[in-house]
């Protein structure tokens, strides 16, 4: 057992920053010590290096957002997860491709994945070498990248049931897989977790979690926690019943499971249970705030982002939607979907609970990426978990308490008017409510949201959010949805067009501070793809039409883009080469919800295709195929 | 009254002519059983050993039929097919308006796969789904891409306008791929 | 062409023309081509109104079989005669050619015929408006029947209310053919309603001053008011509905901004004013037959003309009792609930006045009366039961169950085909030289009063006991099967009734007592012809000093003793102008000469209509034919070569 | 005179002979508080009504038989108008408009007052029940305020005895009207619109309301029935509503459910506790403890839930629910299954 009493406080530039002390606990196993003490290393490391970064002078008078320290150790070079860290900060310490020389950046290898769908997934480097997961079928690719070219070192296919296709609510799309400890962690569309050895390839064990039957699919990317691989189910708009298990990493078996719909028990809150709003509290809400049996196929699901801070040993997620999208079907506040967990990784037992969305009425998931961020709030440093949410507004929530500190719009909203910081209330606009039969018009932001799960970075460089987001209305109409076991269980239909302004897509760099827009960009496509932030100031992220762009953090300046096969959708990573040269790395291929239209041919004469999404980038058939690329790019003189 | 009588011959005799086919309006609920659908019925592909198998017999009396293709349009959204395939734009399957048939555009062919499933997530419906309520899906299926007469194909719901209805459908032309070799091009 | 104050000189001969002479020409002027080419090209008033009343009788006994078929259905409980969906259909086709193609088109034809008769002029104005209005209605009633016999009969009631009627719940093209029957037989009430306003207002034989005017000539002068600003509702709802079902139009699409209501107010805006549209020719019936059989000119007359201008206007405020249980606010119910129980005032009033006259007069109990009594019997019931509709808690809970049915057809039956079938027997010898036979009418009038009671009175208890309308079946045990088995008894005795009554018209055709100019004794210009009268209508355009022109004669003076104008001439189509209060002698006007050219145009627009229930391109293929239609019809021709008109 | 006078009276014989008005779905035997003050109302016109009626008949028959005075004029007609009675007739025709105004301006005030008495129970509603009509049957929710505490059933609604119940009326394809005749007039469902209208049962009973707009094939089959119980044994059957479907005791009860679950039986309808929780047809939890079956097609009873699974389109021709090939045994595991469903 390893304690890191770091507790320095360091001065710099008359502000105060702080490395926390870092509770590494009991290893269950040899090779988790040895990432223990990686861990631990790097924290001090981390620390060491956050008080030699120049801080940027403009930022002397106010203070600043920096990353949970506990939960952003220094960057090793790797990207063993893909939110980069626990924080989830997607911000790469990497500086050598930086403002000045980015726009010699050229490809260096590429790779074709052999799978034409939505490449959600950031590849991951660990040493030397490269993983890669696809869409559905799952393969798994480690690239070599100590050899030129990076020739392909093994595959893995986990031949998933092809039936699981006919149950992916929104192309067969997968987040990535998890590294820890030597093992690679993935999850399969027909709701397996896999594991994998990461230097042959073997595999470990796989464990089935889903049932498609039910419509239950896996597409997010596991966490690894503690020993733990974090996997929650998808499947929202099929009527299943939402969960988040843990799954021990070493055997498969399941160490708990949290449902988001149901009683305490099966959602594991007990006596740790401590909200912090009242609407939060009472016995049982997760059966009473539904009608009966509502529960059972009420959604909640877990397909998003997990993210852990060790030094108040707690998890966030999210949960999703409520099933079906027609509010009018389930009368209630419909816990516990629709919010954010903390939760104890060890039991499982929650922590505390707020509902984003009660009795949601837009398909607003609550699912996106939780930044675990230190941020001045009225003066003081509070520890925060901020959330670009679905429903436009950008949450700051103290991550001990679950206290919502701020609610700030970062898009085009009219279908609510704010967020009550006393209650925790956000007051929807009764105008736009869903009327079964009816059709409700200009709603913004739409079901897929002001932004979906395609992850923010944030550089404590810039002490900038960057968000990729989109800048969609929607019309919509509730209808009597019928549960039909393995069928969808929706209950809407929905046609979307761009917002105020035309265009569809924007990044905004948010300062979560000033809680205002620092700048943004503004995209004819929706953004669909991640972001990715540097120390060499730089940001990086894909639109639909294939173009990979390079932005100067500060300014939102355009400085390189690079045309690659498809649209991007996937989440650019940087990483350190064995070469000691800084790599940019990123998957081509357009699909998703939003690149439905491409991949599955849809045609866009119906409004309603693709839940209303493929009339949206109806023109986006004529910009982009489909496709599934790997590209890496890096600086021309290592060649 | 015999002019009067002649002209009213003339008249009825050129609405008979308008109406014809008034096979479209017959309203029998319980549908007419049709003959075998199963394997021997089909074909999936428009590759044959030796002579082409005659077309089995065409079921006029569910795709001409309005009442039933009405019947098909509300057993397409009572039955979740429009939560898969939208209103024929598609969404998680195929879309079902326009000129490609991956497994075959007969009305049989609609009917198999309806049946039967298919193995790249389309859901078996057999047993769940009454034999002549198939058929009326089949036939509204259709339809979507204007396969059946105009007078018979439905007109716009009482719902959100997501597309032309079908009866304003351009007749989609099934390309050469058509009753359909499993061409897997961006399909399931 | 204007009169000088010379031609309007009365005087009893033409200058130069014999009386033989004088009717010989007219005749020539005024003659229908012979044979089949004179039979569709026809613009004589009495020719078009004779078939109106025809074809239009055709369609009541027609429907009246429908209904017949449905009191079969309906003797017993469970009864499985007719499928749900033949019922369905019976009952739409019944109740829609009832009002539409029967009682509309009757009232029509009555006017047609006897308005230019009664007002003293030789022709209907515009003659080939109102032949092309008779192509048009027996095209869109064929079109109907004939889609019914084929299985593609309307099935949403009469009144058609969307959802029901629209493109989700009605496929197929049942309902595009009941909304383009109403388009058809719209255009030609519209026509009619124009050609009796003008008629009326600028046709009268001078002297016809305003308070002279037969009440019956006011009763459809009010009513053709009436249809022009009542019929275009109906042609616009069932417009925008074809193209709901056609085009994708959302008018009635909640979900996408339209109302399912505003059909209802739209159809109800055109439905009640049409039950007046149907009772208040039937007044006139009333009005022109009570005075003739009570010997006593009708008592009231200037309260019986407001008490049909009252209706008139008290019709267009009322359609909001049909929808009292559509949960429209309160306030607004509370105001039609008062316009409803109003129009019972001028109803009363007129009731009395004919009341009154057969008080006052020394009643002969001819068929005519007979039904008159009958009539006011029955209506004045109808009406009562009317009063308790108008009330919002009553209506709701008799609307739309059998106690609805029992009481609009009491004001129907009781209001229009009582005085209807009077009328029959009226003026039958006036259309066909000959007399109905009196002793088979006394039958006629005893079956049909009995069955009528019989088959409708039970459905007012049956109505309060539940029973909902529009039902193909009951269930036993609720207590409603021995008053339906009644109600079909009545009905077999009322379809005996009407059975009684052609078999009267088919033997009287032939072997009827001649009837004479005037075998009532009647006050009204249209007996001072002969019956039937000439395709000139009269002689000589009569001059008019009272009410009743026929009684202000010197005692024993035969109606060719009534003073006339003359200077009209006779070598040509031509009328008498008047002025429209006074009805002084005003203008002389050509009247069209016969033209195949209405019927080619009728043909041209049947294309158009039913072609576009299947398509919306027929509206613009068929106008081709439609514009040639016209441009035939309207072409302009060079005056007549006669340098020396030939006056009477 | 005499004889609308004997039709009348027959009128009234019969109504009153027969089970007619008091008959399980009339609006003259109410048994509620404004279906009461309706049928009073209704009396009260009719009485009025008939008086004018008789007035009228009385003054017609007179008109046509009384003795005359004056003999025939050659020419038939009397032109002379006589003052004197053209004057007396006009009193008469003024009296007569004065006296039909008086009748109805207060038959005007009597519907209003009874208007205004029956809208005044609306605030006054303790429960909230939604019904839904559909083609060709009522889906009827249990309101609460905990939505774990709302249900549903079909075709039956359930009130206790005195307390004024809100009925919250929705459509969701065409115009349907709810009339339950014993208790109050009728309110249409429209699409797009949501009406309401108010309930009270003032005694126990058992009554029948049906749809009385024309909704297409099947509206004569669109019944429902509604049972006034006293406040506990509603409240006692509310919570048996409450819980889930009984599981299957026996196995001929399992075997059927199997098929159930597996059959086109699942597609369509809902039994809480199990898996099936389609929306398209009649929520079956409780089927069995239903007093009819097919809105009011059918008493409940295992012959006729058999008959009604059998061929459905033969009890009610055109209606949604299609015919199933089950097997015998199949049919009679499902019939023994449904009926366990108390």
């Amino acid at each position: 057992m390893y304690t890191v009493g770091a507790s320095a406080a360091l001065e710099h530039q008359g502000r105060r920053r702080r490395c926390f002390g870092l509770n590494i606990p009991d290893a269950e196993a040899g090779a988790d010590v040895v990432i223990s003490r990686l861990t631990g290393a790097m924290v001090l490391v981390a620390c060491a290096l956050g008080a030699a970064v120049p801080a940027p002078a403009q930022d002397a008078s106010a203070g600043k957002a920096i990353p949970a320290a506990a939960a952003s150790p220094a960057d090793d070079g790797n990207w063993v997860m893909p939110g980069k860290d626990y924080a989830s900060t997607r911000y790469s310490a990497q500086d050598e491709i930086n403002t000045g020389n980015v726009r010699d950046l050229q490809v260096a290898f590429t790779f074709s994945t052999g799978v034409e769908r939505g490449h959600e997934a950031p590849p991951l480097v660990v040493g030397g070498t490269m993983y890669i997961v696809t869409p559905y079928p799952n393969r798994l690719f480690a690239l070599d990248l100590t050899k030129p070219g990076a020739p392909l070192k093994w595959s893995f296919d986990p031949k998933p049931a092809a039936s699981a296709q006919g149950v992916a609510c929104c192309d067969y799309v997968n987040r990535g897989p998890a590294f820890a400890d030597g093992r690679l962690f993935i999850n399969t569309l027909d709701g397996q977790t896999i594991a994998v050895a990461a230097e042959t390839g073997r595999e470990l064990w796989r464990t089935q979690l889903g049932d498609i039957n039910k419509g239950e699919t896996i597409t997010m990317a596991p966490l690894v926690v503690k020993g733990k691989v974090l996997v929650g189910n998808s499947g929202g708009e099929f009527g299943v019943r939402g969960w988040l298990t843990a799954l021990d990493a070493g055997t498969g078996t399941i160490a708990w499971k949290a449902y988001s719909t149901g009683p305490d028990a099966d959602v594991l809150i007990g006596p740790d249970y401590k909200p912090f709003y009242d609407k939060e509290k009472g016995k049982d809400l997760g059966v009473t705030s539904w009608p009966p049996d509502a529960w059972t196929i009420g959604g909640g699901t877990v397909w998003g982002w997990i993210s852990y801070d060790p030094e108040l040993n707690l998890i966030y997620h999210g949960t999703a939607n409520p099933g079906p999208w027609n509010p009018e079907q389930r009368p209630g506040d419909n816990k516990w979907t629709g919010g954010i967990f903390a939760r104890n990784p060890d039991t499982g037992q929650a922590r505390w609970f707020y509902q984003v969305v009660p009795h949601d009425l837009y398909d607003h998931d609550a699912i996106n990426e939780l930044l675990l961020l230190d941020l001045p709030v009225n003066g003081a440093m509070r520890k925060t978990v901020v959330r670009p949410e679905r429903n436009g507004y950008l949450y700051v929530l103290d991550r001990a308490t679950g206290e919502v500190l701020s609610a700030d719009p970062y898009a085009a909203i009219n279908s609510s008017t704010g967020v009550d910081l006393k209650t925790g209330e956000l007051a929807m606009v009764e105008a736009k409510a869903p009327k079964l039969g009816k059709v409700v018009r200009d709603i913004c932001p739409t079901a897929p949201g002001a932004k979906d799960w395609n992850p923010s970075a944030f550089s404590p460089r810039t002490g900038l959010i960057y968000i990729p987001h989109m800048n969609l209305c929607m019309d919509w109409q509730s209808s009597e949805a019928n549960y039909i076991a393995g069928t969808p269980y929706v209950g809407a239909e929905v046609r979307m067009f761009a917002g105020p302004g035309g265009h569809r897509g924007e990044l905004s760099a948010w300062d979560p501070v000033k809680r205002a827009k620092a700048w943004s960009v503004k995209e004819d496509f929706p953004l669909w793809s991640g972001a990715l932030t540097t120390a060499g100031d730089l940001l990086f992220y894909g639109t639909m039409e294939g173009w990979f762009k390079a932005l100067d953090a500060r300014t939102g300046e355009e400085l390189w883009r690079f045309k690659t096969g498809s649209g991007i959708i996937g989440q650019p990573i940087a990483y350190r080469g064995p070469d000691g040269h800084e790599y940019v790395a990123v998957l081509s291929g357009v699909g998703g919800w939003a690149g439905a239209v491409v991949v599955g041919n849809l045609d866009p004469r119906d409004a309603t295709a693709a839940k209303g999404f493929a009339t949206a980038v109806a023109d986006l058939k004529t910009k982009t195929t489909k496709g599934g690329m790997l590209y890496v790019f890096a600086l021309p003189q290592r060649r | 009254m015999s002019s009067p009588c002649r002209s009213a011959v003339s008249l009825a005799a050129l609405a008979v002519l308008t109406v014809a086919a008034c096979d479209r309006e017959e309203r029998e609920p319980r549908g007419a059983p049709v003959g075998d659908s199963g394997p021997a019925a089909i074909t999936q592909g428009t590759l044959y050993a030796g002579q082409p198998s005659p077309p089995g017999p065409s079921h006029r009396e569910y795709e001409g039929n309005a009442y039933h293709i009405s019947q098909g349009k509300q057993l397409y959204v009572w039955f979740n097919c429009g939560t898969c395939h939208a209103n024929g734009g598609g969404d998680i399957g195929p879309p079902l308006m326009d000129d490609q048939w991956i497994y075959g555009g007969t009305l049989e062919n609609i009917h198999a796969t309806i049946l039967q499933g298919r193995p790249n997530g389309m859901p078996s419906f057999r047993g769940k789904i009454p034999e002549q309520q198939v058929w009326e899906i089949a036939a509204y299926v259709r339809s979507l891409s204007g396969q059946t007469p105009k007078a018979a194909s439905p007109g716009r719901s009482d719902s959100l306008n997501a597309k032309p209805d079908e009866q304003r459908m351009p007749r989609e032309e099934p390309k050469g791929s058509s009753p359909g070799g499993p061409n897997l091009e961006g399909r399931q | 062409m204007t009169a000088g104050t010379d031609t309007a000189v009365v005087r009893r001969d033409g200058p130069g023309l014999g009386e033989a002479e004088t009717n010989a020409r007219l005749a020539r002027s005024w003659a229908t081509p012979p044979g089949l080419w004179g039979w569709l090209s026809t613009v004589d008033h009495k020719q078009v109104g004779r078939r109106y009343v025809v074809t239009a009788f055709t369609f009541f006994v027609l429907a009246g079989l429908l209904a017949l078929a449905m009191r079969m259905q309906l003797a017993g409980p469970e009864r499985t005669l007719l499928s749900p969906d033949r019922y369905n259909q019976i009952f739409t086709m019944h109740g829609t050619t009832m009002m539409f193609l029967f009682a509309v088109p009757m009232m029509e034809a009555f006017a047609i015929y006897l308005v230019p008769l009664m007002v003293g002029t030789r022709a209907i104005a515009f003659p080939r408006l109102n032949a092309f209005s008779y192509w048009v209605y027996l095209a869109g009633g064929i079109m109907l029947w004939v889609a019914f016999i084929l299985n593609v009969g309307p099935d949403v009631g009469w009144f058609s209310y969307v959802p029901l009627a629209g493109p989700q719940y009605s496929p197929g093209k049942r309902v595009d053919f009941w909304a383009q029957m109403v388009t058809f037989t719209e255009v030609a009430a519209l026509a009619v309603a124009v050609e009796i306003i003008v008629t009326v207002f600028k046709q009268r034989a001078p002297g016809m001053s305003l308070n002279r005017i037969p009440l019956f000539v006011w009763g459809q002068l009010v009513t053709s008011f009436m249809v022009v600003f009542a019929m275009p509702a109906v042609m616009v709802s069932s417009s925008m509905l074809i193209m709901d079902r056609l085009i994708g139009t959302h008018f009635f699409n909640p979900a996408e901004g339209g109302d399912a209501l505003l059909w209802q107010h739209l159809f109800w805006f055109f439905g009640h004013p049409e039950v007046y549209i149907i009772f208040l020719p039937a007044t006139g019936f009333v009005s022109s037959i009570l005075p003739t059989f009570a010997r006593r000119p009708i008592f009231g007359y200037t309260a019986l003309v407001l008490a049909l201008f009252a209706t008139g206007f008290l019709g267009f405020g009322l359609w909001v009792h049909h929808m009292f249980a559509t949960g429209l606010p309160h306030l607004g119910n509370s105001f039609y609930t008062a316009a409803s129980m109003a129009i019972a005032i001028p109803s009363g009033i007129q009731i009395f006045c004919w009341i009154a006259t057969l008080w006052d007069g020394r009643p002969r109990f001819a068929t005519p009366l007979l039904f008159v009594i009958g009539f006011i019997v029955v209506f004045v019931l109808g009406g009562l039961s009317g009063i308790m509709l108008a009330s919002v808690p009553l209506d709701s809970q008799v609307h739309d169950t059998y106690f609805v049915v029992a009481h609009f057809h009491y004001v129907l039956i009781g209001g229009a085909v009582f005085p209807l079938f009077g009328a029959f027997y009226y003026w039958f010898p006036k259309f066909t030289g000959r007399m109905l036979s009196e002793r088979v009418g006394a039958w006629n009038f005893g079956l049909f009063f009995v069955g009528f009671n019989l088959a409708f009175f039970p459905m007012h208890i049956l109505g309060l006991i539940g029973m909902p309308r529009r039902v193909y079946s009951y269930p036993a045990g609720v207590g409603w099967d021995e008053l339906n088995l009644l109600a079909t008894a009545g009905a077999v005795i009322l379809a005996a009734g009407v059975a009684t009554f052609v078999g009267n018209v088919w033997h009287s055709l032939k072997h009827g007592v001649s009837a004479g100019d005037n075998p009532w004794g009647a006050g009204t210009l249209e007996w001072a012809t002969s019956s039937p009268p000439p395709s000139y209508n009269f002689t000589h355009i009569p001059v008019v000093t009272g009410q009743e022109p026929l009684w202000t004669l010197p005692q024993g003076l035969p109606a060719q003793g009534l003073p006339v104008v003359g200077g009209l001439r006779v070598d040509q189509r031509e009328l008498l102008l008047t002025t429209v209060v006074d009805a002084d002698p005003d203008l002389r006007e050509p009247s069209p000469e016969p033209s195949i050219w209405p019927l080619l145009s009728a043909l041209a627009v049947t294309a158009l209509f039913i072609g576009s229930i299947f398509t919306p391109w027929a509206v613009v293929w068929g106008a081709i034919p439609l514009a040639v239609g016209l441009i035939g019809w309207f072409w302009p021709k060079s005056p007549p070569d006669t340098p020396e008109p030939v006056i009477d | 005179m005499s004889r609308a006078l004997r039709i009348g009276s027959l009128g009234l014989a019969l109504c009153l002979a027969l089970p007619g008005c008091q008959g399980v779905q009339s609006a003259l035997d109410p048994a509620g508080h404004q279906a009461g003050r309706i049928a009073g109302l209704w009396w009260l016109f009719l009485g009025v009504l008939a008086v004018v009626y008789l007035v009228v008949l009385a003054g017609l028959l007179i008109a046509a038989s009384r003795p005359r005075r004056r003999g025939v004029l050659p020419n038939g007609p009397s032109f002379a108008r006589e003052e004197r009675i053209e004057r007396r007739l006009t009193g008469g025709l003024t009296a007569w408009a004065v006296g039909t105004g008086a009748i109805i301006l207060t038959l005007t005030g009597l519907s209003y007052a009874v208007d205004r008495d029956i809208l005044g129970l609306t605030d006054k509603a303790e429960l909230e029940i939604e019904v839904t009509a559909k083609q060709w049957w009522w889906q009827v929710k249990y309101n609460d305020p905990v939505p774990s505490r709302s249900f549903e059933t079909a075709n039956e609604i359930r009130l206790p005895v005195g307390v004024p119940v809100r009925i919250v009326l929705k459509s969701q394809d065409v115009i349907h009207s709810f009339w339950v005749p014993n208790l109050h007039g009728k309110t249409d469902l429209i699409p797009g619109r949501v009406n309401e209208t108010t309930l009270v049962a003032d005694r126990e009973g058992r009554f029948r309301g049906q749809c009385a707009e024309f909704c297409g094939f099947q509206h004569a089959n669109m019944a429902l029935d509604v049972v006034a119980m006293p406040r506990d044994r509603f409240d006692a059957w509310r919570e048996s509503q409450l819980s889930p479907a009984a599981a299957p005791a026996d196995d001929l009860a399992r075997q059927g459910q199997q098929v159930f679950l597996s059959a086109a039986c699942v597609m369509c309808h809902t039994i809480h506790g199990t898996t099936a929780a389609s929306r398209v047809g009649p929520d079956l939890t409780h089927v069995a403890s239903r007093p009819s079956l097919a809105a009011g097609t059918l008493p409940y009873s295992k012959g006729n839930l058999a008959g009604w699974i059998a061929d459905p389109q033969r009890i009610k021709p055109g209606n949604q629910m299609p015919i199933t090939s089950l097997s015998p045994d199949q049919l009679q595991g499902v019939v023994a299954y449904l009926d366990s469903l108390k």
